[in-house]
């Protein structure tokens, strides 16, 4: 399958006070036309770093020291700032996670859809708030009429998500980064959202890059996954394959923490807290809280492998049992 | 970490070092000032800078050097009283007044209010010229007039935190009411504290200048900055420039280390306005 | 053209009063070689030439109104373009003559033939008498300067003798009345127009003439934009020669540095005023291109006042211990640069009488400190020294004699008081050394030491002095018309008074301006406000 | 809640702030030392000619009935009289405020034109060079006493180089005032297309309102960064560069137009902080407004000016206050439609 998104050794760095924070640390993978690739990890492991990364999005004091993001062919890193701009919106677009404080709060929100036409399609004013009226009633907004002239406050935050997904989706990008896209919705909203960007992912054919924590949403939605440590990938997989085999004894924890319904047991926390990124040891970053910790894992990072067709992951003690060839 | 913050910044750690030049010169004033302040000298009135007087002499032949660090002391003395006294005041009604609520509250604020419908300036010009300007009743004026702006804050601060968990949390633990003020809202009220207090020093110091341009600061032959500056500024047309430059500046660089600090502390320690990282 | 002329009175006084509104077009430029430009510091309270004013008013009034006669200048030798009143001279203005009768116990004034007010009417004895009864019956100065100075307590000492003959009798010859009938207070006012804006409850029409002048002048009043500028302008058909410069611009100019640097700049043709330019400023000035100072000494009076109901002042060694401590070698090169003349004797230097070697003072702190010891006080004594607020020479000086009194076991504390306060605090007897300044509009020894020495003069004796021998002397003094007794009796008094060390005596300030080096024909009369009839531009 | 209710709540609390002011206004003049009495009468008044004059001021009287007497005044817009004039200080005022009102406006004009950018930029370049400097500009107007850079500004641009106009108030000598429609000259020059007076007007108004504009313009510049900072932050402001929008457009529409909304919450500190520099500056620059009239009045303890000035301003404040919430609830979609 071709890939539609390239992401190869992509490193984004901040410069603090204290020292250099490594957010993103030669992250690789691939987005392929049409699919829906689910990022997972904690809070803090770099996802959405990663995401903004591919827009080239990073502001100060963050910058990307290192690495290749090929979309349809071409490096998004060394275009222009003004090519960079015709990509952003137009070609690949993201949904943010709060709806509401992403949408500006002093411009309506048919105002805000209506100027991604009027700028990436060259739409006339007249024609930009037709499109956007067409819009708001594909992501199941009722009365768009009225909703158009509505600020952001006015609406709900599942009216907010939708308005952002056809902000996302107006100009029918092949590429859609979704950072938590059902932050903050309560569950029955949540799943009508993902329904909705599963639905016109499919619909328009573009592909979806789903950033979430929570591993639920991952097993509804996704094709395939990777799994982020402390900015580092770590695991890469169908779903299937990854709820049923997960490798990364990271990966091992987190499906373990899913709360089930069918199994009367207790959550089981990960042990540790996600470890510093500023100036990391050289090792895995997650020797301190593995349970299968080798010597090596604290001086060597791990390569990203391929285990088994579809499934590749960075652990030397999975290494070291041998369950993998080198790619 | 806060700490590194903020001597990291070279312009705050500047600023940091000018404060407590500032406060030791003060402290120190009759060990390091090269003369008595005081010490007029017919034979030397309005000589230029010169090695005996470094920053030359006024129409007395007073040294100025010495009069400005003699003059820290003035200064300072009036921020800082005004500033505590302000700041103890203060942060007791608008503690009284959010932990109270009900009347109380309602008598108060109206009367911060009052109080807050005047610009500080005018205000303290007003009563400086009201009580008369000696140095306590300068404190006095600067204080009334910086009042609301800790009891305001402290209220509201109060506010949220009533509301917040863990004063609940504290409640039903069982803590008096005075213990959960004390021991749990008010730390959380300092920072923010800190940083008006810190930019509040600043503003005394300028008030204290122009209430003496205007007549009305501390009475000769105290010396103080602001009213040394005034009186210089008349020297600028006859050519004696270092008798406005100097206080001048001692003004500005004060008034801008206090800012400057104010404005990192509120960087550091105001979690609101802390920048998004 | 009567009627022109009240209707236009009416319009200048409208346009007066509106002044900012700036309906009416103002003709000036400063440019204008027949402009003068003027910087001051003051507003006009009140156009009341009864009232007491500040110098705003009085310079008005002095320019706006004539007085029957008035103090007559003679140029200065050596100092070309200056003219100053001399002892005893005098000129008729409004009234064109005077003569005596009863040996001088009563003054006939012939009112000058022909002259008119500006509504057209002429002006008449009955107008002068009205005058004069105003001034004695309306609150004010001439109230409390007739009755107790030349003894004129009664309307009925004003005769009309006829249409043009005016008398004013007193009980006894004075040698004060011919002074006292020049001071602008005696403004010759159109006696109509003030009845017909009188009220009930206020019959000398005060409220009115409080905003409006009713008389006539070399100039009227075209502008009075308090906080901005007074507008004066030549008066046509003036019963003298039109003034040479037709318009007077004197700018409200309230910070010191800003005069200095619009002379400098030439912005402006001369700074007047009590304050106008410290004598700092004015030294400055001296020699600068473009610009020339005029300065004469002049009976401004500058002393320490020692309160003698409070201790230790009370005690006359303590008195004298403070006059031998005042640094008068210092203060007059660094506090005044020249432009004063050191105090020797309570009376003003200019004035009759003075004698300048009774005075035993000079600055030796052993002897200060000798004194001290003798009047056994003990030491430090806490003292407040009063200065006011804006007076650059008293706070100067304050500083000085801070220095030096410390020296001898005080310990003084400088207060600053605006004048309000100063003033209050004074009359109520609670200063305890302050500066204070006096200038006697009539330069006579008796009228001087009336008001600052003599027991009854509550208000103005601010050391408190009291002394019955004196006092005896002051009463007997005042009506003395043998001038050798006059002057023999000022001096007793004086080694009374310095004897007793009645003030520290401090300085008599210099009358001094500056202005463009084209101005002439500055006058500077005993009241010293300018007039500017006589100003002209080379 | 809809807008006029939040209005009505709004003008209802302005009710006790006024009294309250009108009590420490009055307090203060109580309190000010110095017989009025005594200063009006001059240095030969007798006790009869002051007792005279107290009793026509009024100060006879026990202090609630003059309290009374002094709001029931102000009622009926009689504010006394100034001693130092000798007119209604209701006069005065007319005759002040429209040079006060002027300078204030021009000065806010130079804090905004100053400020805002300086803001901005501050924010955009964050730790650069130029946001140091910025900062350091914004800071060091507030930390120089406005006398103090009221005459550097003179002595240079007056005296060393002749640029600016004497210290002689609004217009030149030379000069007629245009016809007066508001009392502002700048604007009543250009309604009536009087250049010469507009030239003047405006070449007067230079140096004071530089002056203050300057000294005043640092919570402003501190406001604009910090909300440009954190809305630079901000979800939407990602958002849109996300969406693919031109830099300019993110930066001065998106972003500036958000953070000009908490800026207009800083105008009414801004414009306590113009009330007092005039004060200061109209004094510099013998600018005839109402601050010169204050100071004027403070020196000869002339209380009804004083206690004018005082209440004047406060109510301005108040008003000034009121009109900046309202204006923010106009502003701020959330707050309007709440």
């Amino acid at each position: 399958m071709t890939e539609l998104l390239e992401v190869r050794d992509l490193s984004v760095q901040f410069d603090t006070d204290e020292g250099v924070v490594e957010a993103v640390d030669a992250v690789s993978f691939g987005v392929r036309a049409g699919e829906i690739l689910g990022v997972v990890g904690e809070s803090g492991s770099g996802k959405s770093v990663n995401a903004l990364a591919i827009l080239r999005l990073v502001r100060p004091p963050g910058r990307i020291v290192g690495g290749q993001v090929r979309f349809e062919g071409e490096d998004l890193l060394t275009l222009s700032e003004e090519e960079m701009r015709a990509v952003r919106g137009a070609r690949i677009s993201m949904v943010f996670q709060s709806p509401r404080t992403a949408l500006n709060p002093v411009l309506t929100v048919g105002r805000q859809i209506a100027r991604l036409f009027e700028l990436h399609r060259g739409a006339s004013r007249r024609d930009a708030r037709r499109r956007t009226l067409e819009m708001l009633t594909r992501v199941g907004i009722a009365e768009p009429e009225r909703r158009a002239r509505q600020y952001a406050h006015q609406l709900s935050g599942g009216m907010c998500q939708r308005v952002m997904i056809a902000m996302a989706l107006a100009t029918s990008p092949r590429l859609l980064l979704a950072d938590e896209p059902t932050t903050g919705l309560d569950v029955s909203i949540a799943a009508q959202v993902l329904e909705l960007l599963r639905d016109l992912g499919r619909r328009t054919g573009a592909a979806i890059v789903l950033i979430t924590h929570d591993l639920g949403v991952v097993a509804e939605v996704c094709d395939r996954v990777t799994v982020m440590h402390a900015g580092q990938l770590v695991e890469v997989a169908d779903v299937r394959t990854l709820f049923a085999r997960p490798l990364h004894p990271y990966t091992q924890a987190l499906v373990r923490a899913i709360p089930r319904i069918d199994q009367d047991v207790a959550m089981e926390p990960i042990p540790g807290a996600v470890p510093s990124l500023l100036m990391p040891p050289p090792g895995c970053r997650y020797a301190d809280r593995c349970p299968r910790v080798l010597d090596v894992c604290r001086r060597e990072r791990p390569a990203l492998l391929v285990a088994a067709p579809e499934h590749e992951v960075a652990c030397h003690a999975v290494e070291r049992e041998g369950a993998v060839a080198i790619r | 970490m806060r700490w590194r913050r903020l001597t990291g910044n070279r312009l705050s750690l500047a600023a940091l070092c000018g404060i407590l030049l500032v406060v030791a010169a003060a402290l120190l004033a009759p060990w390091v000032a090269p003369h008595d302040p005081d010490e007029t000298d017919a034979e030397a009135t309005l000589s230029s800078v010169s090695l005996r007087h470094p920053l030359g002499t006024d129409i007395y032949g007073r040294d100025q050097l010495s009069r400005l660090i003699h003059a820290a002391r003035v200064d300072l003395l009036v921020a800082l009283s005004a500033t505590a006294i302000a700041l103890t005041l203060g942060a007791t009604l608008g503690a009284l007044a959010g932990y109270r609520g009900g009347w109380v509250d309602q008598l108060l604020m109206r009367a911060v209010d009052a109080i807050m419908a005047f610009p500080a300036f005018i205000l303290a010009m007003g009563i400086t010229a009201a009580l008369g300007n000696s140095t306590a009743n300068l404190v006095a004026a600067i204080a009334i007039t910086h009042v609301p702006i800790y009891t305001r804050l402290i209220r509201g601060e109060m506010l949220k935190a009533r509301e917040t968990e863990y004063a609940e949390a504290a409640r039903t633990v069982g803590n008096r009411p005075r213990q959960i003020v004390l021991i749990h809202l008010l730390p959380n009220c300092v920072p923010p504290l800190i940083v008006q207090a810190t930019l509040a020093m600043g503003f005394a110091v300028l008030t204290v200048a122009a209430l003496s341009f205007i007549g009305l600061g501390i009475q000769p032959p105290q010396s103080e900055w602001g009213q040394m500056t005034a009186e210089g500024a008349g020297y600028v047309v006859s050519g004696e420039w270092w008798l406005v430059l100097f206080p001048g500046l001692a003004i500005m660089a004060t008034v801008l280390a206090f800012n400057l600090l104010g404005d990192t502390l509120r960087d550091v320690l105001d979690p609101r306005m802390r920048g998004v990282r | 053209m009567s009627m022109d002329r009240r209707s236009f009175l009416k319009i200048s006084a409208g346009a007066a009063a509106l002044g900012s509104a700036g309906v009416r077009p103002v003709r000036s430029d400063a440019q204008d070689k027949r402009t003068l430009v003027v910087a001051w510091d003051t507003d006009i309270d009140t156009l009341d030439p009864a009232q007491f004013k500040a110098i705003g008013g009085y310079v008005t009034i002095a320019n706006c109104y004539d007085t029957p006669i008035a103090w007559k200048v003679q140029p200065i030798q050596g100092k070309p373009g200056f003219a100053l009143s001399q002892p005893a001279q005098w000129e008729g203005a409004a009234a064109e003559s005077w003569a005596m009768e009863r040996d001088g116990a009563t003054i006939v004034l012939k009112v000058r033939q022909g002259l008119k007010f500006p509504s057209g009417r002429p002006v008449t004895a009955q107008a002068v008498k009205y005058c004069f009864d105003r001034g004695l019956q309306s609150p004010g100065y001439m109230r409390l300067l007739f009755p107790s100075l030349i003894g004129v307590k009664s309307p009925e000492q004003f005769e009309v003798r006829d249409e043009h003959t005016f008398a004013m009798r007193m009980e006894q010859p004075n040698p004060m009345a011919m002074d006292i009938l020049a001071l602008s207070n005696n403004a010759i006012m159109d006696p109509d127009e003030v009845k017909a804006h009188a009220t009930q409850g206020d019959p000398w029409a005060a409220e009115w003439l409080k905003r409006n002048i009713a008389g006539i002048g070399p100039y009227r009043l075209v502008k009075n934009e308090p906080g901005v500028e007074i507008g004066l302008d030549a008066t046509k058909n003036y019963w003298r020669p039109e003034p040479y410069f037709q318009r007077v611009v004197l700018k409200f100019v309230p910070n010191e540095t800003d005069r200095v640097l619009l002379l400098k700049r030439k912005a402006i043709d001369m700074v007047v005023g009590r304050p106008g330019l410290s004598p700092k400023n004015v030294k400055s000035l001296e020699g600068e291109q473009g610009l020339k100072v005029f300065t004469v000494p002049d009976t401004t009076c500058h002393y320490l006042a020692m309160n003698q109901q409070r201790a230790p002042f009370n005690s006359v060694k303590v008195r004298q211990a403070i006059n031998y401590a005042i640094p008068i070698q210092a203060l007059m090169p660094s506090v005044l640069f020249g432009y004063a003349t050191q105090m020797k004797s309570p009376l003003p230097h200019l004035t009759p009488g003075y004698t300048g070697n009774l005075s035993p003072y000079k600055h030796d702190i052993e002897k200060a400190r000798q004194l001290m010891k003798e009047a056994d006080v003990k030491t430090p004594i806490p003292v407040k020294l009063a200065v006011r607020v804006g007076y650059v020479t008293h706070e100067q000086a304050a500083v000085w004699l801070q220095r030096e009194l410390e020296k001898i076991g005080f310990k003084v504390e400088i207060v600053k008081e605006t004048d309000a306060t100063f003033r209050q605090v004074a009359i109520k007897g609670d200063h305890e050394l302050s500066i204070e300044s006096w200038q006697s509009w009539v330069n006579d020894p008796w009228y001087h030491l009336n008001f600052l020495m003599h027991t009854r003069s509550k208000f103005t004796n601010a050391s408190f002095y009291s002394n019955p021998v004196l006092d005896k002397i002051i009463d007997e003094s005042l009506p003395e018309t043998n001038s050798d007794r006059r002057l023999g009796n000022a001096r007793v008094a004086q080694k009374i008074l310095i004897d007793d060390a009645v003030w520290g005596f401090l300085w008599y300030d210099s009358w001094t301006r500056v202005m463009k080096t084209d101005v002439t024909g500055i006058e500077k009369r005993w009241d010293t406000f300018e007039r500017y009839y006589g100003a002209r531009r080379a | 809640m809809g807008f006029g209710g939040y209005l009505l709540r709004r003008l209802l609390l302005v009710v006790p702030t006024l009294a309250g002011v009108t009590v420490i206004s009055f307090a203060l003049t109580y309190l000010l030392p110095g017989n009025p009495a005594l200063v009006k009468a001059g240095a030969l008044a007798t006790p009869d000619v002051v007792r005279e004059i107290e009793r026509q001021m009024g100060l006879d009287r026990p202090v609630p009935v003059q309290y009374w007497r002094y709001v029931s005044g102000l009622l009926r817009g009689d504010l006394g009289e100034s001693s130092s004039t000798g007119r209604p200080v209701l006069e005065d005022f007319r005759q002040r405020v429209p040079a006060t009102l002027e300078l204030t406006l021009a000065s806010l004009l130079v804090a905004v034109a100053l400020g805002v950018p300086l803001g901005v930029l501050s924010a955009v370049r964050r730790d650069s060079l130029l946001d140091h400097v910025s900062r350091l500009l914004g800071v060091g107007g507030v930390a120089m006493p406005s006398f103090w850079t009221g005459l550097l500004l003179l002595y240079v641009f007056f005296y060393l180089l002749g640029v600016a106009p004497p210290p002689l108030g609004r217009l030149a000598a030379d000069v007629t005032p245009p016809a007066r429609l508001t009392g502002l000259y700048v604007i009543d020059a250009a309604l009536t297309a009087d250049g010469v007076a507009l030239v003047s007007a405006l070449h007067h108004l230079m140096l004071p309102a530089l002056t203050l504009g300057f000294a005043v313009m640092a919570p402003l510049t501190r406001m604009v960064r910090a909300t440009m900072l954190e809305i630079l932050e901000s979800d939407y402001v990602k958002a849109a560069w996300a969406a693919g929008l031109p830099r300019r457009r993110v930066v001065y529409g998106d972003a500036l137009r958000n953070a000009l909304i908490p800026v207009i919450t800083v105008l009414g500190v801004i414009f306590g902080f113009l009330m007092a520099g005039n004060v200061v500056v109209e004094m510099v620059y013998a600018w005839p407004g109402l601050g010169h009239y204050a100071v004027t009045a403070l020196v000869t303890k002339d209380p009804g000016p004083i206690q004018s000035f005082v209440l004047f301003v406060a109510v301005m404040y108040v008003f000034v206050n009121l009109a900046v919430d309202l204006l923010y609830g106009l502003a701020d979609p959330r707050i309007r439609l709440r």
